[in-house]
């Protein structure tokens, strides 16, 4: 038993003992805080499997903005609780017996793996200089899997549109609805002023050594996000009405640069989302530059939830 | 020195699972909050660790955005609490 | 047993807690965390599917890795997403429950008017 | 010189882990938030400053020690201002709510 074992056993006993806890503590306020504690956590874990690009991502969304985003709806929903009856001891027990069955199944899963592991970490390396790229992360996002990142910005895009549908005719393309914490002298306000310069700092290093070493475009649009909301919150800048031409324009700058130039690799590659031979690196450097924008503006409306005011005029 | 460090990262990531069950344990919101708190101390502390012993300076990064978050984080609590007694006053005062 | 066994064990029984939780948990938000906990669970078990083909000198297979990125991006906009419909569901019926045949929510000054 | 650097190392983040242990015992012992909130801080900031100074030396190059030197800053600044906001809601409150 060296000490590296004993290391993560502690640290998978006290993930597991958070994790169980979000699910049996009553109040829905302990709950959402064990959550964020088990993201920031989990991606301690991550580390530990030699995935530091996903620790980064699991740090900025699994703890801070999934946390920030529950916990604005249970300040709401807090004085609206319907009175659920509790599912019944016999069902609960079965329930639980046929969870406990499926956490065996995928147990098993892992305690058998297959003879032959298979993997694609070679043919990523073998390829991965072509594109001028050092992180392998950021090679199979741009280059191999490209199309995969191309949608999933689509869909946090049709995730938007989802959410502000929901808002009522009357205030559509209104304010979004998020909550500031109305105190103008407190000291958030000098934590909104300071932290969001320093967040800035960060979000562009993330996004400038994505290209070599774990980081990119996700985690650096992640932390403008967060400073942004930062700023909302705490009153310093106006949560903008979703109408405004420079809020869709940051939307979707960087999903439209991305297939622009996956359309252009059509004509000047051969294939939709290939690039041309030589011009790997600056093109995807280019859209990383305008998916941390167009992410950091998309994430913090997800927060922000829907529109529920119009505009004072 | 890597075994030590390594080490160093356990003891410290005992204290801070201690100090975890401690603050989410008691009963009043007030020390929930401090969680964030502690694992933006703790956690970072573990991690720079792990990242001297594993020799992998990118683990530096994710200290960094532990820290940032942890703090976003803290300020969430702080202010989904201070939501939640506003809207217990409106709601006795309005009716 | 090594270390990525461990974590994958612990992936599996966070699923195992998450369904549960997503199962018996009467009330939407819970269900919401439930949910999420049944996803990180998953990933785990995917983070150890590419820890295992460790190759070519690095640490894991980059290709499930670019996918938990991915994975965890959206299941964030699933969950705001989630999350606007529960408050919209509020906003409408002054209730935040689930139940059809439970008309006995707590009243707000919404459900009144 | 190697060797004067790791017991360096070996002396400083021992220091460190020895408050990151007082931190717990304060948190584990003291009896209202307050005091908790002080040991939280105080403590652990100290205990990480003890551990970044002991790891400067194993750093590669000026870039990274700068870097751990940051994140220490970052760690000071922010902890001192969220425990001013916790410290407002416990007060706001009172120690029970």
């Amino acid at each position: 038993m060296t000490i590296l074992s004993v290391f993560d056993i502690g640290l998978v006993v006290l993930i597991l003992g958070i994790g169980a806890s979000t699910i049996a503590v009553r109040e829905a306020f302990a709950a959402v805080i064990a959550f964020v504690v088990y993201g920031l956590l989990l991606s301690i874990a991550w580390v530990r499997l030699s995935a530091v690009d996903v620790a980064l991502t699991e740090a900025a969304i699994g703890g801070g903005m999934t946390g920030m985003l529950m916990l604005g709806a249970v300040a709401r929903l807090r004085l609206a609780k319907g009175n659920d009856a509790r599912v019944s001891l016999p069902t609960r027990l079965s329930v639980g017996v046929l969870c406990a069955l499926i956490a065996a199944g995928l147990a098993t899963a892992i305690l058998v793996p297959p003879e032959v592991i298979p993997t694609l970490a070679p043919a990523v390396m073998e390829n991965l200089a072509q594109s001028g790229l050092g992180n392998p992360v950021a090679g199979v996002l741009f280059v191999y899997r490209a199309l995969d990142t191309l949608l999933e910005k689509v869909v946090l895009i049709l995730a938007l549109l989802g959410v502000w549908s929901l808002a009522p005719d009357s205030v559509w393309g209104g304010i979004p609805g998020l909550r500031v914490y109305a105190r103008p002298d407190s000291t958030l306000t000098f934590l909104a002023q300071l932290l969001p310069p320093l967040g800035i700092v960060v979000a562009i290093y993330m996004c400038w050594v994505g290209a070599k070493e774990p980081g990119g475009a996700f985690q650096g649009g992640t932390v403008l996000a967060a400073m942004w909301l930062l700023v909302m919150i705490a009153g310093l800048e106006n949560v903008p009405s979703i109408s405004q031409r420079w809020l869709r324009l940051l939307l979707v700058v960087g999903p439209v640069i991305f297939l622009a130039i996956g359309l252009a690799g059509m004509v000047l590659a051969n294939a939709f989302l290939a690039y041309p031979p030589g011009y790997a690196k600056p093109l995807i450097v280019a859209v990383e530059i305008a998916l941390t924008l167009s992410i950091g503006v998309a994430l913090g409306l997800l927060a922000a939830g829907p529109p529920e005011r119009v505009q004072q005029q | 020195m890597a075994s030590f460090l390594f080490g160093a990262a356990g003891f410290v990531l005992t204290m801070v699972a201690f100090g975890l069950v401690a603050v989410l344990r008691r009963p009043a919101e007030v020390d929930h909050m401090m969680a964030a708190q502690l694992l933006g101390t703790g956690g970072v502390a573990v991690l720079l660790l792990l990242a001297g012993a594993t020799e992998t300076p990118p683990i530096v990064d994710v200290a960094l955005l532990l820290a940032l978050f942890a703090a976003f984080a803290a300020v969430a609590f702080v202010r989904s609490a201070s939501d939640q007694e506003r809207e217990v006053s409106e709601a006795a005062g309005g009716g | 047993m090594n270390a990525a066994t461990l974590f994958g064990l612990s992936g599996a029984a966070l699923a195992g807690f998450g369904l549960y939780g997503l199962v018996t948990n009467p009330e939407p938000l819970r269900k919401i965390l439930a949910f999420n906990l049944l996803g990180t669970g998953v990933f785990l078990v995917f983070g150890v599917v590419s820890r295992r083909a460790a190759a070519s000198g690095l640490g894991g297979d980059p290709v499930p890795q670019a996918m938990v990125i991915t994975a965890i991006v959206v299941a964030f906009a699933a969950t705001a997403m989630a999350i606007a419909l529960v408050l919209r569901l509020l906003q409408e019926t002054g209730r935040s429950t689930l139940s059809a045949d439970n008309p006995g929510g707590t009243d707000t000054v919404r459900g009144n008017s | 010189m190697n060797l004067v650097f790791d017991i360096f190392t070996i002396c400083a983040v021992s220091a460190g882990a020895f408050f990151f242990l007082a931190g717990t015992v304060g948190l584990l012992r003291f009896p209202d938030p307050l005091t908790r909130l002080h040991a939280l801080t105080k403590v652990d900031n100290l205990g990480l400053g003890l551990v970044v100074l002991g790891l400067l030396p194993q750093a590669d190059g000026s870039f990274s020690a700068l870097k751990l030197v940051s994140i220490w800053l970052l760690v000071q600044l922010s902890g001192a201002i969220v425990t001013q906001l916790i410290a407002g809601a416990v007060r706001q409150r009172g120690p029970r709510g």
